[in-house]
């Protein structure tokens, strides 16, 4: 098996939470959200990873974290073995050349007063991608690559439509050349009908250009559809990683389990049906996080046990790795 | 005013024999038509507040205008300003070269709280007076040596050297009798703090006593039932029971008021309204005579701000004088009102001499000066004006267009009252406007800020004339009036063709009442007296 | 069939704006029986909830509605102010899809649940307070008397959308308006509130219109549904047979495109080219421009809904063409 | 944190914002340039008699030891008195303060009558001939220089008319109300256009919430969700700005009592700084300061009163 | 393109006719603002002075107009640097926020309890009357308000995606905030300052009424009324049309003002 391309070990992002002044008279400790706990995750060169998670389960947290947007609190990312921590900043521009990202609103991810030629234009000047005189050319190209007329390169952003905006979004990302791209909810603020053109953008995208991709979102048919692998997040950790088809077919945590049977299915597509929820309960605040396994309070088959050790991701049996004591 | 203070003049005095012996309020400039109608009030509106009723230590006009309605002084300015008559003393005499001076002083007299007036208070108040430490009146007396009173109503006082202005010193504010007992009972370490808290609530020999005082808002004087004076027909003065006097800086505020019938009388009013308040069938415009005269004021000396300064050369001075219309100043400044200047000083100031302009305006003759003085190609002049100050503004404008006819260049620089008062104290102005009012009935007060520079190096303007030095220091110890009145003609002529001004004119004192509103006085030195002001019904 | 409880008849709507009039919906027909689930399913744009806000005449000023609403045969949008206000909240009531913004912030949730109790029943003060718990309590707000006092913003987002829920519950409607209830809502907790719905559906015998752009709610919440697209009805029928055989060009390339139907990591069938815009009239058929089965006739005249069988009606010059069940998309 | 402590940290953070108010305050008192001894004794004084006073003023001292000693005083609510006076400065503003409080107060309350009814017509009639006649004329109150519409108000309808004193301040309550009218008006002019853009503004937004509709999906009748759930959330940004504005309304007092001749402290400051009395302007600098900071105060305290959400 | 709306139109008119008044002003009105004519003082309006004539006999028409160029200077300059000051520290604050938006906030704080004439009346007097020092003193207080607009942006700007995408893309920080966000962050504190040019043609003409702005004889609209203010009973014109001059001027900036902020409003 190659070594992966990108590796994050036992990350850990928390953010400063408000505290008020009283708090600070009453010695007490600054809150903390703890989006990202000590999470490992390793991506292989030319896959699809996907990562599945409900809002607030810190996943674009660890998006921003392998792109290094955030320093993680603890933990280290290695890109092709090297900790990008250690880095001198212009050998991070080098690591940011490689490792690219794909924003979910395509409304606030372009700058509305530049037009679609500066966008690409300044990335690829900026790195010195293409000696200046082939700039133009090199733009045109990237425009063809995601499928947009040439004559976009004029216009603003605000004239094109949400997933023309996409595009531009990863060609502004494949400006750099990056060998891998991680995509942040790329299509979740797209229309059903035009979701289907950026999937298939992404497909052929990782066909011609070799590329690894990390796909976020919480869409489980998306990933379903597009993931080698799969990690399912919740509440900064993952609960369960596997690839894709298995574990969907038998997935082993009951977090997984719950999120699977509540996704409406096409395949009920015969009219109403009356069933328990899948999960009760709502996800804790990210704060004060349950002790022990953070879904002890809302799991169908908890224990007591559940609610005092944190359970570690391992393969407990199974074909893949789990975080669940309970799990066979 | 602006130049803070203005004292009573008086002027020489001319021996004691002048005085009669009427003890007659001022004569009511109106002719008596009716008997004055006794009691009531009197809402006279200011234009600013009076800050500090010490006769010793205040420097204000709008204090000491006011301080002749509390106190008495042991003689008293005539209305005209120019003459001494009886006041708290009936009759005085020189003696002893004129070094010795002896005053008779009238016998029941009561302060406003009934106590009586002695010659303890008399002594006190003189020597509070002539205290070199107390504020910076005390020049005006000098020359006295010691004060010495005996029992009944007698004060002698003696002379280092003989002084013609003393006696015009004794009718002058500071020299106003207070209550030693009184003054006394006043917590405080010196006359200084003492007086800050007798002046907020004085009392005097005076027809009125300050009976409530909103600081800044309105003052409340009442009548002093134990007043000595009886108008001609023996009625006992004051006639008004109270006089109230509310601020209002505001011109056209006040002048509303007063069209209003909202108060009974205002002073200051502007000049390009009194035409207008003339024409009121309900108003009656007075002009009192004044002593006011406004003038620019040049810099002297050779250099300015490190350049050669054309205003050292006497020439460009009196270029100009010649250069500028004053009549069309005075036309568009003071709507007519005012008067050209004969000399430095008022003509209403003792011993004013001189007819017609000092410089009548003819700007071939001022081109001509600045040819000869090498400016044929014109000059620039910068000048410090009083920022908001309306007739600084009017005469500036009006001066700048006539200088540019001639070729000079005047710039107009507007400063606020302080830094321009702390540039005027350095010398550091080529130009400025400056008025000036007398404050006593004699002319040897402007004449040593204008003409004697070893005072404020004239004007601090760094003129100096050595003859004219040695006139006024002269003229200081001298007696005889034919011969003062000499050193004074003389001392005139030299600082008016020569000397660091440009004298625009002098103006009285305007100031408005209701028909119905009587027997308001203003002398040329400022003082308002309101002893025998009544309003009919 | 009884007669439906709510039928909307060649419903327009028309947005006065800046740039000119924009046709929101247009020509639209449809009909809810009493405790029936109708889904209402379209992309942005499609007028969805434009339809749904203009059945209790929720459209601002600037709006122009044309045809008829019939509620129990009576026409809302020619009803008296009065008539309409006791209508609204009382027997068709409705929710919103961001309840942070649908519920007053500065209000305590009871006294939003109390006016409506003010406004549609006699009750007196306590009872209403009684009533106002028991809400709460059916819709699944643990301790309920002490949430009375509480503001929106004390309540997480699905307790939010309970909250609004019970308020929509008060006067017993005998219609819920539902605009995209869930879409705010994450999975787990979408699948509460919908599981929620439908339990007070078939309990209370409310009738729901539950709008929502996600076609996997439709077919599991719904007995009938219709599709939408440029603010016009494209399709409608029961679920099982407009899902299991489309007869309307748009319905059948958007179940297509959906991902998770074919085998993974395969190309998906995307619909060609943008969603529409609206400001501008469309001559033929508003999909016409992104239709594969397009033919001449698509873009000069507009379909006519046509029946298909009981219950299935589309708009689709291409209907013959189409209704083959989707493999692998519908089981 | 619940609302309690939250209003006892607002009330806290009082005492910071005094404290720099303060020195700010000292500091741009002893920027005046120009000798102000001279300017208080005049062109005439001498030298003698100018040391002394700088000296009895402590002016000789240096900037730190009377920056000290002045926040020390003003700690002990001693600000000195004044040099033009010789009064105690809190005495001189004592006696000023409740005008121009009572000048201020008439003017809210005159701004916020006229502005409420006027934005809520306009909102309502939003584009229409209403909204645009309410607005125009709100404009041009909001673009009318304080001191020229006081001149034109106080000569027509004091001087003209006499409908009203020309000025002053009156002796009894009656008295106040009365002279205070016109220059209250004068002052509500401006405030008025303000709170009315502003109110009406908040209206047209809160107006297309979804709340609103909520409630008129509820069945509630129009009066009840113009008053209950409109206006009330409308005022919360509102209360804010009329908060902000009272700094506003107090400068325009500077103005507008030096031109009725109403005896506050805004015409205080503008004699003070003319006549360089140090110890007033920076009494009534910090004063005003305070007054504002207060103000501050009671609006955020309304608007929690009206926004449960502040505080949380 | 959005419709420019009639009261932009307006106040877009009544600004074109100021900026006409202050460039050429000999070509709308011949005469010399600062000449005399001593068989005309103070008189009424007439063909030969359609809006009178002072008390020096200067023809009002002219200097009416002659003030225009003074106060649209005022407006100006009294906005020009306190927007350029402000954008600075606001980008600054906004950007690295942390305990420089701690300091920042309490000088807004500080700022915010001082009544802003007052404030403006005190430094004016602290450095003198005069336009300059008006303008200082305005700049001295003004930048906060611009300082927190742009603080507000580039907060809110700092958090976009597309900033992170720039960092991603390895951009310096200078590149971030001055291509990307600053011209993204500046039009609302744009929009802004064409409102606050109108309050500051308030400001600046009282300022010239106190006697602390615009010194004589500068001809400047607060100034003409401060002199006129005398013959206000008895020569109304004097002070009439410089009073007519400031509200359509403050119209003219506040009608463009709120009509540039409708049309600019941000879209996306």
């Amino acid at each position: 098996m190659t070594p992966p391309l990108l590796e994050a070990d036992a990350l850990t992002k928390h953010f400063p939470g408000r505290r008020g002044l009283l708090d600070m008279l009453r010695r007490r400790e600054r809150p903390v959200v703890r989006a990202v706990e000590a999470l490992s995750l390793d991506v292989r060169a030319g896959e699809t990873l996907g990562i599945v998670g409900e809002s607030g389960c810190g996943k674009s947290t660890l998006a921003r974290c392998l792109v290094r947007l955030h320093r993680p609190d603890a933990g280290v990312l290695r890109f092709r073995g090297t900790d990008v921590d250690a880095l001198s900043e212009a050998d991070r521009r080098r690591f940011n050349r490689q490792v690219q990202m794909v924003f979910q609103d395509p409304y606030s991810s372009l700058n509305p007063r530049m037009t679609v030629r500066a966008v690409l234009a300044e990335a690829l000047a900026v790195h010195k991608v293409v000696p200046p005189d082939q700039i133009e050319g090199r733009v045109a190209a990237l425009l063809d690559l995601v499928h947009l007329s040439r004559d976009a390169a004029e216009r603003y952003p605000h004239e094109f439509s949400g997933g023309q905006r996409q595009r531009i979004g990863i060609a502004r990302a494949l400006a750099v050349e990056p060998s891998v791209l991680i995509a942040d909810e790329p299509v979740s603020a797209l229309d059903v009908s035009v979701q289907a053109q950026i999937v298939n953008l992404f497909l052929e995208l990782q066909e011609r250009l070799g590329l690894t991709l990390v796909f976020i979102t919480h869409d489980l048919r998306l990933v379903r559809h597009l993931a080698h692998r799969v990690a399912v997040m919740y509440l900064g950790r993952i609960v369960e990683t596997g690839p894709t088809a298995e574990l969907f077919a038998a997935p082993r945590h009951p977090y997984t389990q719950g999120l699977l049977r509540a996704v409406p299915q096409m395949a009920a597509g015969q009219g109403r049906v009356r069933r328990a929820a899948a999960i009760t309960g709502g996800l804790p605040s990210p704060l004060a996080p349950p002790p022990g396994c953070s879904f002890h309070p809302r799991c169908p088959i908890a224990e007591p046990a559940c609610s005092t050790a944190v359970p570690a991701l391992a393969a407990r049996g199974g074909a893949w790795p789990v975080a669940c004591r309970l799990a066979g | 005013m602006m130049d803070t203070k203005v004292p009573v003049s008086r002027r020489a005095l001319l021996g004691g024999v002048a005085a009669a012996a009427t003890v007659s309020a001022f004569g009511l400039p109106t002719p008596a038509e009716a008997a004055p109608v006794l009691g009531g009030k009197m809402i006279y509106a200011r234009y600013a507040d009076s800050q500090r009723l010490d006769p010793v230590f205040t420097e204000l006009n709008v204090d000491i205008w006011v301080m002749n309605n509390l106190f008495d002084t042991l003689l008293l300015p005539t209305p005209d300003g120019k003459g001494l008559k009886e006041g708290l003393a009936t009759k005085w005499e020189l003696s002893d070269g004129g070094k010795t001076v002896t005053l008779t002083v009238r016998e029941g007299v009561k302060f406003a709280d009934g106590t009586p007036m002695t010659m303890a208070d008399v002594k006190f108040s003189l020597e509070r007076a002539m205290n070199p430490k107390n504020g910076s009146w005390n020049s005006m007396v000098a020359s006295v040596a010691s004060v010495e009173v005996t029992e009944p109503a007698t004060v002698v006082l003696k002379l280092k050297h003989p002084d013609p202005t003393l006696l015009a010193a004794l009718a002058m504010f500071n020299t106003s009798v207070l209550p030693k007992a009184m003054y006394d009972k006043i917590p405080g370490k010196d006359d200084d703090e003492k007086g800050k808290i007798f002046g907020q609530k004085p009392m005097g020999t005076g027809a009125f006593y300050v009976s409530d005082w909103k600081i800044g808002e309105v003052m409340w004087l009442k009548k002093n039932p134990y007043y000595w004076k009886k108008d001609a027909a023996g009625v006992q003065l004051p006639y008004l029971d109270e006089v109230e006097m509310p601020v209002i800086p505001d011109d056209a505020t006040r002048l509303l008021k007063l069209k209003a019938g909202e108060v009974h009388g205002t002073e200051f009013i502007p000049y390009a309204r009194v035409k207008e308040l003339q024409g009121d069938a309900n108003l009656r415009m007075e002009l009192w005579p004044s002593t006011k005269v406004t003038y620019i004021q040049f810099n002297c000396r050779p250099e300015y701000k490190g350049k050669p300064n054309p205003l050292s050369n006497v020439k460009v001075r009196q270029a100009l004088n010649y250069a500028v219309n004053k009549d069309a100043i005075i036309a568009i400044t003071t709507h007519g009102l005012g008067k050209p200047l004969s000399s430095f000083m008022s003509s209403v100031t003792p011993l004013h001499t001189g007819s017609g302009p000092v410089y009548p305006y003819d700007p071939a003759k001022a081109k001509a000066l600045l040819a000869e003085a090498g400016f044929a190609k014109g000059l620039e002049i910068t000048c410090h004006a009083l920022s908001g100050n309306q007739d600084d503004q009017n005469n500036l404008t009006t001066i700048q267009q006539m200088l540019a006819q001639v070729g000079v260049k005047f710039t107009i620089e507007q400063m606020d009252n302080a830094s321009r008062v702390a540039a005027y104290r350095k010398g550091d102005f080529q130009s400025r406007t400056a008025y000036w009012t007398d404050d006593i009935a004699d002319p040897s007060e402007i004449t040593s800020y204008f003409v004697y520079s070893p005072t404020v190096d004239c004007l601090h303007t760094g003129w100096k004339s050595e003859e004219a030095d040695k006139l006024f220091v002269a003229s200081q110890e001298e007696v005889d009036p034919a011969k003062r009145a000499a050193e004074y003609a003389k001392m005139q002529d030299i600082f008016n063709h020569t000397g660091p001004t440009m004298p625009l004119y002098e103006t009285p004192y305007p100031v408005a009442f209701r028909k119905n509103a009587k027997g308001f006085v203003q002398i040329p030195l400022g003082n308002n007296y309101f002893e025998a002001a009544y309003v009919e019904k | 069939m009884n007669a439906p409880l709510l039928e909307v008849r060649d419903l327009g709507v028309v947005f006065a704006t800046p740039r000119g009039a924009v046709h929101a919906v247009d020509g639209l027909d449809f009909t809810v029986g009493a405790g029936e689930v109708l889904g209402i399913v379209g992309e942005s744009g499609s007028g969805k909830s434009v339809t749904l806000r203009a059945i209790p005449r929720l459209l601002h000023a600037n709006a122009t509605v044309s045809g008829q609403v019939l509620w129990r045969g009576e026409d809302m949008l020619a009803l008296p102010a009065e008539r309409l206000r006791r209508l609204r909240g009382g027997q068709v009531a409705m929710v919103f899809q961001e309840p942070m913004s649908a519920l007053n912030p500065v209000l305590p949730i009871g006294q939003q649940i109390d006016e409506v109790l003010v406004a549609h029943t006699s009750l007196d003060g306590r009872a209403r307070r009684a009533r106002a718990v028991e809400l709460l309590g059916l819709v699944g707000i643990a301790s309920a008397a002490a949430r009375l006092a509480q503001y929106p913003h004390e309540f997480s987002g699905g307790m939010r959308q309970r909250a609004m829920i019970a308020i929509a519950l008060a006067a017993e409607p005998a219609l819920l308006l539902a605009d995209e209830p869930t879409t705010a809502l994450d999975v787990t907790i979408q699948d509460q509130i919908l599981q929620l719905l439908l339990r007070l559906v078939d309990e209370l015998g409310m009738a729901l219109v539950l709008v929502t752009h996600d076609l996997g709610v439709v077919a599991e919440t719904c007995d009938r549904v219709a599709v939408m697209y440029a603010g016009r009805l494209c399709e409608t029928g029961t679920v099982g047979a407009v899902f299991g055989g489309p007869r309307h060009a748009y319905t059948d390339a958007l179940l297509r495109s959906m991902p998770g139907t074919g085998t993974a990591r395969e190309r998906l069938v995307p619909i060609p080219g943008q969603p529409p815009r609206i400001d501008r009239p469309v001559a033929g058929c508003a999909f016409a421009p992104r239709c594969t089965h397009a033919r001449p006739v698509c873009g000069t005249e507009r379909p006519r809904l046509t029946d298909w069988a009981e219950g299935h009606a589309s708009a689709c010059f291409a209907a013959d063409e189409l209704g083959a069940p989707l493999v692998g998309a519908v089981a | 944190m619940n609302r309690s402590t939250w209003l006892l940290l607002r009330l806290l953070q009082v005492i910071p914002t005094f404290l720099l108010i303060g020195v700010a305050v000292f500091v741009l008192a002893r920027l005046l340039p120009g000798d102000i001894v001279s300017s208080m004794l005049g062109e005439r004084a001498s030298d003698a008699a100018i040391n002394r006073m700088t000296h009895q003023l402590g002016l000789d001292r240096s900037i730190g030891a009377q920056m000290l000693s002045f926040l020390e005083s003003v700690a002990r609510g001693r600000l000195g008195d004044s040099l033009a006076f010789h009064v105690p400065v809190l005495k001189l503003i004592g006696d000023r303060l409740p005008v121009t409080l009572l000048l201020s107060g008439m003017a809210t309350l005159i701004a916020v009558a006229v502005a409420v009814p006027m934005a809520f017509v306009a909102a309502l009639t939003a584009n229409r001939w209403p909204d645009l006649l309410i607005r125009s004329v709100f404009q041009v109150g909001l673009s009318s220089p304080v001191f020229y519409v006081g001149l034109v108000l106080l000569t027509v309808f004091a001087g003209w008319l006499r409908w009203f004193p020309v000025g002053g301040y009156g002796d009894t309550a009656g008295e106040h109300l009365y002279h205070l009218f016109l220059p209250a008006l004068t002052l509500a002019l401006s405030f008025a256009a303000v709170v009315m853009r502003s109110l009406r503004a908040s209206i047209l937004q809160v107006l297309t919430a979804e709340y609103v509709d909520f409630a008129r999906a509820k069945g509630l009748r129009g009066r009840v969700v113009l008053f209950r759930h409109v206006l009330r959330n409308a005022l919360i940004a509102t209360v804010t700005l009329v908060g902000l504005q009272i700094g506003s309304l107090l400068g325009g007092a500077v103005i507008t009592e030096s031109v009725f001749a109403v005896p506050g402290v805004g015409r205080l400051m503008v004699d003070s700084i003319f006549a360089r009395d140090y110890p007033v302007i920076q009494a009534l600098t910090l004063v005003l300061a305070v007054l504002v900071s207060l103000a501050l105060l009671v609006s955020d305290v309304v608007q929690m009163w009206l926004d449960p959400r502040v505080g949380r | 393109m959005r419709r420019i709306s009639v009261p932009l139109w307006l106040g877009l008119g009544i600004l074109a006719l100021l900026l006409l008044c202050a460039a050429a002003p000999q070509l709308l009105w011949p005469t010399d603002p600062l000449a005399f004519d001593f068989a005309a003082l103070t008189a009424a309006p007439s063909w030969a002075h359609p809006f009178g004539t002072d008390q020096f006999g200067r023809d009002m028409l002219a200097r009416t107009i002659a003030a225009s160029s003074v106060d649209l200077q005022i407006a100006l300059f009294s906005v020009v640097f306190p927007l350029m000051i402000g954008t600075l520290i606001g980008l600054a604050v906004g950007w690295y926020g942390g305990w420089l938006d701690a300091v920042f906030g309490r000088l807004v704080d500080l700022v915010v309890t001082f009544p802003f004439l007052v404030l403006v009346i005190a430094i004016v007097a602290v450095l003198g009357p005069g336009l300059v020092n008006m303008y200082i003193a305005v700049a001295c207080v003004g930048w906060v308000a611009y300082a927190r607009l742009i603080r507000g942006e580039v907060m809110v700007q700092r958090n976009s995606d597309y900033v992170a995408a720039a960092r991603v893309l390895g951009y310096s920080t200078a590149r971030i905030v001055f291509r990307h966000i600053l011209p993204n962050a500046l039009r609302p504190v744009l929009v802004y300052s064409v409102t606050d040019m109108a309050l500051c043609i308030l400001l600046g003409s009282s300022l010239g009424y106190l006697g602390l702005g615009a010194q004589p004889p500068t001809a400047e609209w607060g100034v003409l009324i401060a002199d006129g203010k005398n013959f206000f009973t008895t020569a109304p014109w004097i002070t009439l049309f410089p009073g007519v001059a400031i509200v359509l001027a403050g119209l003219g900036f506040s009608l463009a003002g709120d009509g540039l902020a409708d049309l600019l409003e941000v879209k996306r």
